[in-house]
Formats: structure tokens, sequence, C-alpha cells
């Protein structure tokens, strides 16, 4: 029997729930109960974990949200039906700050900043007496409230049982947002940052805003949860919420259980924490970490990519590889091309213009004042040797990189350091040099990425894949249309590039080095889709050294030296420049191929 | 001698404990991209081995210096050994494999060695005066002092001076190239971790002279390598000393004037801030 | 995948414990489940580990002597890796499943108080070995909670000592960010600015911290002559340690937790000789009355553990002793006592243990808890105060580092 | 096959097969390398090339077949006993120690034979002036042809007599790679053997190649010295079809 992840995720809350409900408990409610609640810890740490980025400062989401809500509650005696809330809202203030400072931090560097960012809230809470009570704590919050529920009435205070179905109620609840993460168009925007976060900003996925949204989210979570622990331990100080130790389970019970299933991180806590809490304990007075120790290791070792995966692969359900894989539609789509834009004439008017751009790399000046216009329909070709500045200059203007001084504009509007997904958004795409995959996504899947969130934008993936299809046809990769990214070789990399920045809906194409690497047949079939791009109405500007290419399909050539621009203009001009001739082809030229340019 | 000065002596001296502390970690996280958090539990076995050692002979602390030098290595390489287990993602896996390392060993050292807190005692507690500047040192601060100048080095010298150290560096920076010049991978992972052993086998000692052994004691450790390993960027040893000594002298400077509850927060805001500004740690920008 | 045959026993593996673990929670009939959580391992196992030896040594004694109205004890102990929401799982996991009669043990009140609140709301009684903060008793009436220690008893010799003694003019504090040091720190800043003496350095650390240097530096520059630290065992370690190898110069250095163990002597040696510290009870400071009591504990002690008690083992025995004996006078009423019967007995309680007198004030602190003040002297913990306790006169000043 | 040349070959490919995640990309491929000259490995995009020259250099295991280095099998030597034994790739890209002086990436590839390595490194700089005068230079700043420099040029260091390289020329403007043609032609006359394995610019080095192979979809369509497969009429629109 194969279940989906979605039913096994249902039928893993129905046993849970049901369990008490048929007489004997396996073991303590309590801890069954703080095996749903790490569970839910571990979803929520896990939704932030979904964009690339490892926190280790989570318990300053939990301590945040504990005091948030248990000042309240001691202070003035609010329930804490009102004042958990409060704590969760506190804790997301803290992860706002986090998002702007933290916004450049990636991978390690990341981990560390978070971690120390854990001691900012302690301290304070650790100082200020008359608040917090400093290192005294506080003793005797109010405990949960009785919830009434039709006939019943939840002693969630008092009564174990009501409060087990309230942790495993935050379970579920934390499934559902981790389901939707997960298969959402958020969801695919926080994997493609997890997979390639450059190309991500590439198809328009903003990602600084999903990145700080996961978080949030994360935050909030994690902050309900801290502050409903205070209230059920009954007592609150900062060394039991701003602990490392609350940071890093998370961490370790979602590696365990799968970090990219939906029942991964739950998964991990519900086996490890009870194993370790009632199992190993009662046997084992003293020794119980060891075994305890050793059980991590070997599941590791085993299963590498967590229990859900492995569980997964057995086909007996239990966890997905992120959002669910594209359907395997063989049937091509039939149709050409979606309408194109109205053809524009070269010579049209101004896309493009560059005005005056200079970037510096340290001491180094790399471009030096560039001054170019890009006509609406025509095929500009930027020459120039190693190191010229070509792929500098595509990098600004694509908004990979910022400008030192000057303006871009596109169609007449200022987009000088934007990001790069506010200028795809604008109609501008590239490809890259070095091609830029999502690895673990599917050939198809990297380009209905570029459809739902490129303009206008696809809400769903199932909508993004008949056009994706096409465009895969029209590239020539259909065959290879559900193999991951990560293993085609680099030309069909290449091609995937095109087709995914096709997705986005641009209006003007920058294709970098596209013809690197192509055989001659291959540089003939390039040459046809760039003129096909341009019957559309597409801008397209090329940076590549392959004449037959360039000289061949661009109405107009930009020659680069040094950072510098040489020349601008028809091709055969340009190419007869004396200072192109120098720097580019070498003092004497006798290449045939470049003899045969018109 | 002057407030100055003790803050001086004291920030500097704390700063090389953290820099030594931290020195195994870095090389063998920087050659094999293992998140060894076992790496503290390392240090206070090697502190132990050094008590007992310094306790049943009567030796001066630093004699017992070659033992846990030459024996820690041992340990390493086992752990070296155990990690070959390990599938992709190796870095996130290997974190929490040696997460159940570190269980096991705290395990095996209450079991060992009992709760009990042990401290190594500095042969001679005598100060030693440099009146010229108004200085006066302990025999431990000048322990740490030498020991973390001569640690760091030495392996600089040997990262940048001989071929096997050059060989570890290249294998860091570029994986795939490093196999193509002929560097034998799995060698350079067992050379950085035999000289991680040892550098560990070197702060253990250390440890126990400075602060004290337990069993538990172990977290701590690792978390002052991680922090300075990440601060300092990977890879990078001299800058492990300066970034041990900015912490060091940052926590000393708040404990005297914010007082000693505020010394985390100055110390956390300096990392945080720095990260900020430098996101790559503490190393020197590259161009291009 | 052909790997899941490979690892599908280590899933097994974790089903068969599953399974055993549902079967495991009968206790057999005759026997009395008492239940102990302690911090075994982590940070605080080296006291965990001592109240655990005193406790085991009381239930052993007490089945040696045919249990509980002819019923055995049953001690089940449990580790809360020194932290407090394990503590709670514990407790929780010993109440329902175990269905123990009552709960034992428990060091730091951080990691008592979860427990507290897990003992009130199933009323089961529990005694605690080592408590100290007043919020757990004052600020919310627990009548389940019992504990054998409190700060007064501490407090008292301390300050009185400084004012009477030693009369600095000014002396230097250093405490620990935790609710028991807090509370001392605050008490002994209170009773000695009433007698006019001045804390100009009162230093606030986290426990485990790795460097006093400039808290002593600020010592050294204010010129206190007496420096009272609030930090436990291991942070008075290192303190010492770092006070002596910067040669202070101090009247006295007074540590009410840490000094009075012979390991500190062991593991400090000469740097140990001269610091002050309390306790309740220590080999060869015993209550009056109760000597043949403690040569009796510490017979038994040493043959069953091979060791020499401590303070904090004898805290262990005592909370146990106090629970089993009202245990057993709640069996003499009823076959099956209620923890509210059981509650009765202790409010009721008056022993005298070797740690000294036991009664209970109405919320469960204990009336009669006197530390007393002992220094270093020769390599020995030498009582030096009450006067009507002491053995030797208080040394002052404090040598110097060696030589 | 391609008639035996007059020397014994240094390297010799039998009956060679790779697959890839099960799928095959070189099938069946045998190739014999002649001494002391240039070897053409062409063909288009997925053909296998760069396979072929990571498996010999020992990156990739072969599924079957035999790789003879001077008459001995090396296929089952780990990467750095080939480089030890004078067989080296120069990778694709710009495979450099970033953070590495320009003498010390080059020093490093004298990794397995260190002995005069103060003549080789002489002779290093000697071919690429540039790189001279860069020395002290982290190798990360260079341009991306002085970049390739110092791969070629850490491949020389090894001492090996047997070079291979992985599209060349891929990324370099045109003088750059008539420049580099240049260096490839010194090295064959100074008695390296050299094995290119491009589908760039190949009209400037198959004049030159002792030997040639022009692979498709993993195996060897043909083989024959460099001016036998430029002449092969059915190869002719590969080499010199320009885009119509």
């Amino acid at each position: 029997m194969r279940l989906s992840p979605r039913a096994a995720a249902v039928f893993l809350l129905a046993g849970l729930a049901g369990w008490p409900l048929l007489g004997r408990w396996p073991v303590g409610e309590t801890v069954l109960g703080l095996a749903c609640f790490y569970g839910a810890l571990a979803v929520a740490w896990n939704l932030y974990a979904l964009t690339g980025a490892i926190s280790l400062g989570h318990s300053a989401f939990f301590g945040l949200g504990a005091y948030g809500s248990a000042l309240l509650g001691y202070h003035l005696g609010w329930s804490p039906a009102l004042t958990v809330p409060v704590g969760a809202g506190v804790a997301v203030c803290y992860a706002g700050l986090w998002c702007l400072g933290f916004a450049r931090l990636r991978g390690v560097y990341l981990g560390l900043a978070t971690l120390a960012a854990v001691e900012i809230p302690r301290v304070i809470i650790d100082n200020w007496n008359s608040l917090t009570l400093g290192s005294q704590g506080l003793v005797g919050l109010p405990p949960l409230p009785r919830v009434p529920l039709g006939p019943l009435t939840l002693a969630l205070g008092t009564d174990t049982r009501a409060q087990y179905f309230l942790l495993l109620a935050l379970l579920a609840v934390s499934l559902l947002v981790h389901h939707a993460a997960l298969t959402s168009r958020f969801g695919w925007a926080w994997r493609a940052l997890r997979e390639n976060e450059t190309a991500a900003g590439l198809v328009g996925v903003p990602g600084w805003r999903h990145r700080s949204l996961a978080l949030l989210l994360s935050a909030a979570l994690t902050g309900v949860l801290g502050a409903i622990y205070a209230h059920i331990l009954g007592i609150l100080e900062p060394p039991l919420v701003f602990t490392l130790h609350l940071s890093a389970l998370p961490l370790v019970f979602s590696i365990f259980g799968g970090r990219y299933h939906l029942l991964g991180p739950a998964l991990g806590a519900l086996l490890l924490y009870p194993v370790d809490q009632l199992l190993l304990r009662p046997w084992l007075p003293t020794g119980h970490a060891a075994v305890y120790g050793v059980m991590v290791i070997l599941a590791i070792l085993f299963f590498p990519r967590g229990v859900a995966a492995w569980l997964e692969r057995r086909g007996a359900g239990g966890g997905e590889p992120g959002p669910k894989t594209a359907s395997t539609g063989g049937g091509r789509e039939a149709g050409a091309p979606a309408d194109p834009d109205p053809p524009g004439a070269p010579g049209g008017p101004p896309c493009l213009e560059i005005r005056g751009v200079s970037k510096r790399f340290g001491r180094r000046l790399v471009l030096k004042e560039i001054q170019l216009t890009v006509q609406t329909g025509e095929v500009l070709a930027v020459l120039g040797p190693n190191g010229s500045g070509k792929t500098t200059l595509f990098n600004l203007i694509s908004g990979v990189l910022k400008p030192t001084a000057g303006r871009i504009l596109l169609f007449g509007t200022d987009i000088t350091g934007w990001p790069a997904h506010r200028i795809v958004h604008r109609g501008l795409a590239r490809t890259s040099q070095i091609p830029q995959p999502f690895p673990e996504m599917t050939v198809l899947e990297n380009v209905a990425m570029g459809l739902m969130f490129g303009s206008p934008g696809v809400p769903r993936l199932e909508a993004a894949l008949p056009r994706a299809r096409e465009l895969l046809e029209l590239v020539g990769l259909t065959p290879q249309a559900h193999l991951p990214a990560g293993e085609l070789p680099f030309a069909d990399l290449q091609r995937l590039e095109v087709a995914r920045a096709l997705a986005t809906g641009p209006r003007v194409l920058l294709l970098d080095e596209m013809a690197a690497g192509l055989g001659p047949q291959e540089v003939i079939q390039a040459a046809r889709l760039i003129r096909l791009l341009k019957r559309q109405g597409l801008t397209l500007m090329l940076n590549d050294h392959l004449l037959t290419l360039t000289a061949r399909v661009s109405d107009r050539l930009a020659a680069l030296d040094q950072g510098e621009l040489l020349a601008v203009g028809r091709p055969e001009e340009v190419l007869g420049h004396p200072a192109v001739r120098a720097a580019y082809l070498g003092e004497r030229e006798e290449n045939s191929d470049v003899s045969a340019a018109p | 001698m002057s407030v100055g000065m003790h803050l001086v002596v004291s920030g500097f001296s704390l700063g090389s404990f953290y820099a030594l502390v931290a020195l195994g970690f870095a090389l063998i996280f920087g050659v094999t991209h293992a998140f060894n958090l076992a790496h503290g539990e390392l240090i206070i076995l090697s502190g132990y081995l050094a008590y007992f050692l310094w306790r049943g002979l009567e030796v001066h602390p630093l004699a017992t210096l070659p033992l846990t030098v030459a024996l820690m290595p041992v340990f390493a390489l086992a752990l070296a050994q155990l990690l070959k287990l390990v599938r992709e993602p190796f870095p996130m896996n290997s974190l929490v494999v040696t997460f159940g390392v570190a269980l096991v060993v705290e395990q095996a050292l209450l079991s060992a060695f009992s709760a009990d807190y042990r401290l190594i005692q500095p042969a001679a507690p005598a100060l030693m005066q440099v009146p010229a500047l108004g200085l006066a040192l302990t025999e431990t601060q000048v322990t740490l002092l030498v020991l973390s100048l001569l640690a760091t080095g030495i392996v600089h010298l040997w990262l940048t001076r001989t071929f096997s150290g050059k060989a570890l560096r290249a294998t860091i920076q570029n994986r795939e190239a490093a196999r193509l010049v002929g560097i034998n991978l799995g060698r350079m992972r067992t050379s950085a971790f035999a000289v991680g052993g040892l550098l560990i086998g070197l702060a253990g000692p250390l440890y126990g002279q400075t602060l004290y052994l337990y069993p538990a004691g172990g977290l701590e450790a690792t978390l002052i390598a991680v922090t300075l390993t990440i601060f300092a960027g990977v890879g990078r040893i001299p800058t492990l000393l300066l970034g041990g000594w900015l912490l060091g002298l940052a926590e000393s400077w708040a404990a005297l004037a914010l007082g000693a509850n505020w010394r985390e927060l100055v110390s956390a805001l300096l990392l945080v801030l720095l990260l900020i500004l430098r996101p790559e740690g503490l190393k020197i920008r590259t161009e291009g | 995948m052909r790997q899941g045959g490979r690892h599908g026993w280590l899933l097994g593996l974790a089903a068969v414990l599953l399974l055993a673990g549902a079967g495991s929670g009968k206790a057999a009939v005759q026997e009395l489940a008492l239940g102990e959580i302690n911090p075994l391992t982590g940070a605080l196992a080296k006291h965990g580990l001592e109240i655990h030896q005193g406790i085991a040594l009381a239930v052993e004694e007490v089945n040696a002597r045919g249990g509980l109205a002819g019923r055995r004890v049953k001690l089940l102990s449990r580790d809360d890796q020194s932290r407090p929401e394990i503590a709670l799982n514990q407790a929780q996991d010993l109440i329902t499943r175990e269905r123990v009669v009552g709960l034992v043990g428990g060091y730091v009140d951080t990691l008592v108080g979860p427990i507290s609140e897990m003992a009130a709301k199933h009323q089961v009684p529990y005694v605690a070995s080592a408590s100290l903060q007043a919020a757990l008793t004052r600020k919310r009436h627990n009548p389940y909670f019992f504990r054998i220690s409190n700060l007064e008893g501490i407090l008292s010799p301390v300050c009185r000592l400084v004012g009477e003694v030693l009369r600095p003019q000014q002396v230097a504090l250093i405490y620990m960010a935790t609710p028991g040091s807090l509370e001392f720190a605050e008490g002994v800043e209170e009773r000695l600015t009433r007698q006019g003496i001045r804390i100009p350095v009162k230093e606030k650390f986290r426990p485990g911290a790795p460097d006093f240097s400039m808290a002593l530096l600020k010592v050294r520059m204010t010129g206190c002559e007496v420096l009272i630290s609030g930090g436990f065992y291991p942070d008075n370690l290192l303190l010492t340690r770092q006070l002596r190898e910067q040669r202070l110069q101090l009247q006295a250095l007074l540590a009410p937790w840490g000094a009075a163990y012979p390991s500190f002597i062991a593991e400090l040696g000469e740097l140990s000789e001269g610091v002050l510290g309390t306790c309740a009870w220590t080999p060869g400071v015993t209550w009056p009355g109760t000597e043949k009591d403690s040569q009796a504990f510490i017979t038994a002690f040493e043959a069953r553990f091979q060791q020499s008690p401590t303070t904090t083992a004898m805290h262990g025995y005592a909370s146990a002793r106090v629970l089993l004996t009202a245990l057993e006078r709640a069996l003499a009423r009823s076959p099956a006592p209620t923890g509210e019967q059981v509650v009765k007995e202790l409010r009721t309680l008056d022993l005298t243990l070797p740690l000294g007198r036991v009664r209970f004030d109405a919320h469960g602190d204990p009336l009669d808890y006197h530390h007393v003040v002992v220094q270093i002297q020769g390599g020995r913990l030498v009582p030096v105060y009450p006067p009507e306790r002491a053995q030797a006169r208080v040394m002052v000043p404090l040598p110097a580092g060696r030589k | 096959m391609c008639p035996p040349p007059p020397e014994a070959p240094r390297l010799e490919i039998q009956d060679l097969t790779v697959t890839l995640r099960g799928r095959p990309v070189v099938q069946g491929l045998s190739l014999s390398v002649p001494p002391a000259a240039l070897t053409l490995l062409t063909g288009p995009n997925g053909a296998g090339k760069s396979t072929v020259l990571r498996t010999v250099a020992g990156l990739m295991t072969p599924a079957a077949g035999r790789i003879l280095l001077d008459g001995e099998p090396i296929e089952h030597l780990p990467v750095w006993e080939r480089v030890a034994r004078g067989l080296v790739l120069v990778p694709e890209g710009m495979e450099v120690f970033p953070e590495m002086s320009v003498q010390e990436n080059l020093e490093i590839g004298a990794y397995v034979r260190r002995q005069d390595l103060a003549r080789r490194l002489e002779e290093v700089y000697r071919l690429f002036p540039d790189l001279a005068e860069r020395r002290e230079l982290p190798a990360g700043v260079l341009s991306g042809g002085q970049q390739r420099m110092v791969t070629l040029g850490r491949g020389l260091m090894s001492g090996a007599e047997v070079l291979l390289f992985d599209e060349p020329f891929l990324g370099l403007s045109p003088r750059f790679v008539k420049w580099f043609r240049q260096v490839f032609l010194t090295l064959c006359s100074r008695g390296f053997t050299l094995v290119v394995a491009s589908q760039l610019e190949t009209h400037l080095l198959l004049p030159e190649a002792a030997a040639a192979g022009f692979l498709e979809q993993g195996r060897l369509r043909k083989a024959g010295s460099g001016p036998e497969l430029l002449a092969d009429p059915e190869l002719a629109e590969f080499f010199h079809t320009v885009p119509a």
C-alpha cells in the first residue's frame, strides 16, 4: 500500500488522538504530549530551514514567546488565552530584527549570528529586574485556562489528558502549516531559494521577502510553543528557555526525521523523544545518554536523509521530497509559443539605457563610465577579451551586482540598485555564463519556476506546466523534462537557462556566453533561436566570444576592453575599428572565420 | 600594575585560551567540513588524561603535554574512521553523528572519572614580573599566551611553508583541483584529524589548568570552538588568534566597565555586528 | 531500495522498546514505589549523584529493617539531565505510570520548581533535598511541597559572622544568575548594609563563568576586605584559584556553597587554606546530640559507597528519611494512604536526624535549618561559627597564596 | 582503428565503457595516444569527451575496459598515483586555489614530484611571463585567462609528461586561444604528450594533431590523424559549417 504523505500525516495524528481513547497509555501522557510539542517545535524550526537557512538561535523566539506571555499573566493576571498570542507577537518582532540585520548572512555565518542573537534578549531579561524579576524568575504563572467545549470542559491547566490534546492539536496545526509550506507557491519559492539563491532571484523570487516570511512564521509558531511551555511549567527563568538545547533539538529531530518531508521533523521528535525519556531511562538510570547517542549515530549512518525519506523509499508512505514532483504528462503540448509582443523594428525607442555606469571591486575599476543604449527589438552583442567586464556589465543590468556609479534605465524607469527579482518583474531576464539550475528540481519544474515567479506569474505549479513544456520543446529539452536538473550536462543546462529565462516573460533578454561550449551544429540552432526570439519582438543582448554567432545575428556590436567601451555600431564598423582589432583579435588578423563575417 | 594593564593581560590570556580551544576544531572543519560537536568532549578527555598523570606522577603540569599530544590523535583518528561512514549530506549528518558521539563520550567520562570537578594546578603560582611594562603575569597566563602563540605560529608555518600544509590549504579551497594535482584527499583528511587531535591534546591540559574538568563540560568548549572558528573565517589560523584576543578583550572590558552580568551581551553584540558588517567572518576580503 | 532489509532492524528495535515499555508499568502489589528525581548527568551531576547516594542509603536502611509496615520500598531513581522539562516528564511518569507514593530528591530550584508543580497537580507529596527559592513556597501555596533546607539557615550565620567577627568596612559580593544565589545576595546586601557595611562591588555571573579576574580587579581597586561568593561549587573552585594566583589580599573569602567539601580541599590543595564555607552537616560537624547517629550514617555510607559522605549526601539522606517516616506513620493509619494523609503526617512531623531537628512550617519550609560556618584550616574543615559550635577561631587574614 | 603509430603509444584506452547513474556515457571506446604529440578528441556536446578524460585521470571509475600508461594498466589506480606516474588532467573551467598565491598554486602542482621544483617553476614562468609578474597575488583575483594559465602551469609543474586538457578554450577570447595553441605546440615539441578534448576551435588544432577521434553519443565514430579527420567528408559539416 502506498500512502500519500498527507494521508500518512492524517493517520499519524488520528493514531495519536485515538491512543488515549482506547484505554491504557503506552507511555506517560506528558511524555507523549511533549513529544508532540517537540514535533511542533521541530516543524516550526524547519519552516525557516526550508529556505536553506540553518538557525541555531530559535530558543530566542521560544524564550521571548514565553516571557511575552508570562509577564502579562504574572503582572496583570491575564489569562493565557489572551497572552499567548502576545508572546508570539514579541517573538515575531524579534524575528523582524533578524530579517533586517541578517539579510546578507548565509550558511555557517548565519548560524553563528543566530546563536549569538539568543544572548541579547536573554541578558536583557536577566538584568531587567523590575520587570522580569531577572534571574529570580517568575513563579506562579497562571495555568492554562479551562476551555468549555460543548458539553465537555477541557481543564488544560490541571488535566494532563486535556493538555495532551492541546499539544497534539498544536502538532496538527504545525503540520498543516508545514504542508502548506511544502506545496504552495511559497513552498516552491522557498525551495528555489534553498536550492540556488542566485537562480531564485533570476526567475523573479523576491528572496528577502520570502526568507523573512518563513522566519516570521517560524518565529510565531515557536513563540506560541514557548508561551505554552511557560504556562505548563508554571515557572519561568531565563535559563529555562534561552538554552542551546532548545535551539539544537529541533535541528537534530529534523535531520533525523528528514528535513524536506512533510512528516520528517515531527517523526524525528515522536520517535526519539519518548525512547530517550521513558524507555531507556528506567532501565539505565545513568547510562541512557550513551545508548541514546549510539541510536542517533546508527540512525544517521543508516538513514542519511532521514527516517521519513527512508520510509517513503520503501513505499510505505510517510513523506515526500519537498513539493510534490510535477506530474509526468507525457504528451507534447501542441501549439506555437505564446503570442509574440508586437515586433519592434531595430532602431525603435530605447528600452535599456546605461548611463555612465562604473563598477569597482576593491581597488580595481572593472567598468568605466559605460554609456550604452539598447533599442527596442534589436539584437546587441557585447564583445571583448576576457576580463574586459562583459559579464560584470550583465550582472549590473540584471541586478546581481550594484553599480558603483551611474544609472540604468529600463523602459524609462530607473532600475539602478534594484534587486534581481524586481528587474525580472519589470521584463528583463538573463541567462548565466555558469548555469544556475535548481539541481534537485526536474528540468520541467525549473522552467515552471520562471513562469510561477516571473511576470505576470502563475499561482500554481500545475497551471505553469503546459507552457513550461512548450518552452522545453522550443529549446529541445523535451526528452530530459523529468530528469533532475543537476544531472544535465553543461550544454543542456545552458539551454535550460534560456528556457527558464524565457519563462519569466521578458521583453528584454540577456544571453551571457550562451554559445560557450556549443559545437558548430548547436551554434546554428542557437542562432536560429535568437532570430526566432527577435521576430517575436524580444530585445536581446548577447555576450559571446564566438564571432560566427554574434556577427551573424546581431544588429549592432559593442566592443569592450579593460572596462571601457571602445566602439558601438554595426558589426562591420566595429570589427573594422582599429582599436577593436588590436584589443580583441590580436594585431594581425588572419582568422578566416572573422574575415568571413559580414 | 595599572587597571589598563590588568585588562590587557586578562583579555589576551582569555583570548589565547579561546584560540587554543578552537584550533583543532578549526583545522578539522576547514579540511573535512565535519562539524565536530564532540570536540569539547575530546578536550575534556585530554584534560582528564593530563589530570591523572599529573596527580599520579606528581610531575609538572606541562610535562603531561607529550602524553596527551601523543594520545589524542588516536581518538581523533577513530572519530575520522566513524565519520568515513557518514553519507551525504555530509556537513549536516556529521553534526548529528558527532552530537551522538558527544553523548557517548560524556557518559563514558562520567563512568570513568565520576562527576567530580577536577583542577590541574600550575606548578608555581609565582607572578612573573615585567617591571619595565608594569606587568605581572600568573603562570597560567604566561602558559596560555606562549602556547597559543606557539601553536598558532607552528600551524600557520606548517600551512604556509611546507608542502603538506599547502596541500591541506589547497584541499580547503578547491577539493577537485586538489585531487587533480595528485593530493590524496584521504590522507589530507587523516592528517587534518591527526593534527586536530594533536591540538586537542595540547588544549586539554590547559583547559584543566585554566577552568575545571567535569564530564558535562565539553559543551562549553565546543561552543567556544564553533564561535571562534566561524567568527575568524573558516580555514584561517592567524585570524583565529586575533579573533580570540578581540573577544577576550571585549569580554574583559565589558566585565570591568559594565559589570560581569553584561559581558555575554557585549560579546554577542560584537559577534553579531562584525558578522553583519563582514558577512564572511574576520577574513581579509579578496577582490573580484 | 535494497537497504530496506538492512535497516529494518533498527525500527524493529524501536518498536520492541516501545512495546516493552508499555508492559513495564506494573509495580508489584507488595512494594511501595518511591520516586526520586535528580540531575545524575549534565552540569549538576556531582551534587545530584551525592543526593542520590543519601536517598538510596535511607531506602536501603528501611528495607533492611523490613520495610514500611511490612512492605518493601522500591526506589525509582530518575535522571533529569540537569534540565527542567525532563524533570517534569520524569515526575509525571513516576506519578501516573509508576504510581509512586511520594517524590524526593532535586537539586537547584530550577529543577525542583517544575517537580513541585507536578506534585501539587497530582496531590503527591514531594520532599525536596536542596531548594532555597522563597517564591516556591511563599509566592504560591503548595501543600504537597516540603523542603529540608532554606535560605535563612545560611544567611543568618554568614551575615552574623561578617558583622560580629570579621567586621569589615567594605564587602564585595559575587553571585550567580540563579534564584537561590540572587536571593542570597539580596539578603546579604540588605543585612550588611543595615549594619553599616558598604558593598561597593556586587557582580552577577552566569554559573560556569570562565573568568573572574575583572571582578577580582574591582575588589582590589575598591579595597574590600571580605569577599562573599554566592557561586556554586565549581565557580568557587575557579574563583579561589584565580584569587590566589593574582595574589589578592583579603581578610576573608566566604563561599557558602562549595568550600565545605573535602574534594574542594583535595582539588585546590594549599590554595584552599583559610577559605570559609558553610554547611548544615559534614563529617566532624554534627548537630549536638546526634553524634552517634551521624557516626552510624558515616560508617554505613562509607561501607556502601567506599567514600565519605558530603553535606549534600546528607541532605538527600535527610529528605528521604523525612518522607519515609511520614509514610510509615500514614501507613499505620491506613493501608493505602492518600497523598493528603502523608502530607498531614509531614506537617506534624518532629524528627531529629543527623542533619538536625526537622519540623515544617505551614508553607513546608523547615523551622530548624541551621548552617555552621567552617574554615579550611590545615587541610581540614573546622567549624568556626557560631561560637557555641565552633572548634577553633576564625583565621584571618586569608593567606595570600603559597609561599 | 587508426594505423599504429611508429612508436609505442604512451597511453592506450581499450574498450572503455563508463556509466553515470546507470546510463552509459562512453561505450566501448578504444584509442591509442602517440608520444610527444597532440591527440585531439572532438565531437558535439554530451559526446563523452570529458568523461573519457576524467576516467583516464581517475576521477571516474570505468564500468569496463582498460587504460594502459606506457603499457601498464592504471584503471584501478587512484588519482594521485596516476599523477605520480606522469599523467595529469588540466580541468575545464578556472579551477585554481583562489586564496593561495600564484606561486603557491604552481608549487602545489609539484606535490607528487618535488625534486627540482625551482627549475620547473622557472620554466613555467618563462612560458607564462604574465604569471611571473603576478606570482605574489592570490590566484582568485586574476582574470579568467590568467587563471587558465595558472591551471595549465600547475599541470606542467607536476612533472607529468602526459597532459590531458578538458575544453581548454572554453570562455577564452580568440587572442588567448591562439596563444594557448602555440603553447600546446611548444609543449609537444619538448616531448610532452597532449590529449586535448575540445569542440571549440578544432580547425586550429586538427592540422597539428597526430591522432584525433570524433566522438558521438559516447562512441568513437571516426579516428585517424588530425588532417585525415579534417578532410573526412562526413565530418565536414561539423568542422566547417558556419551558421546559415
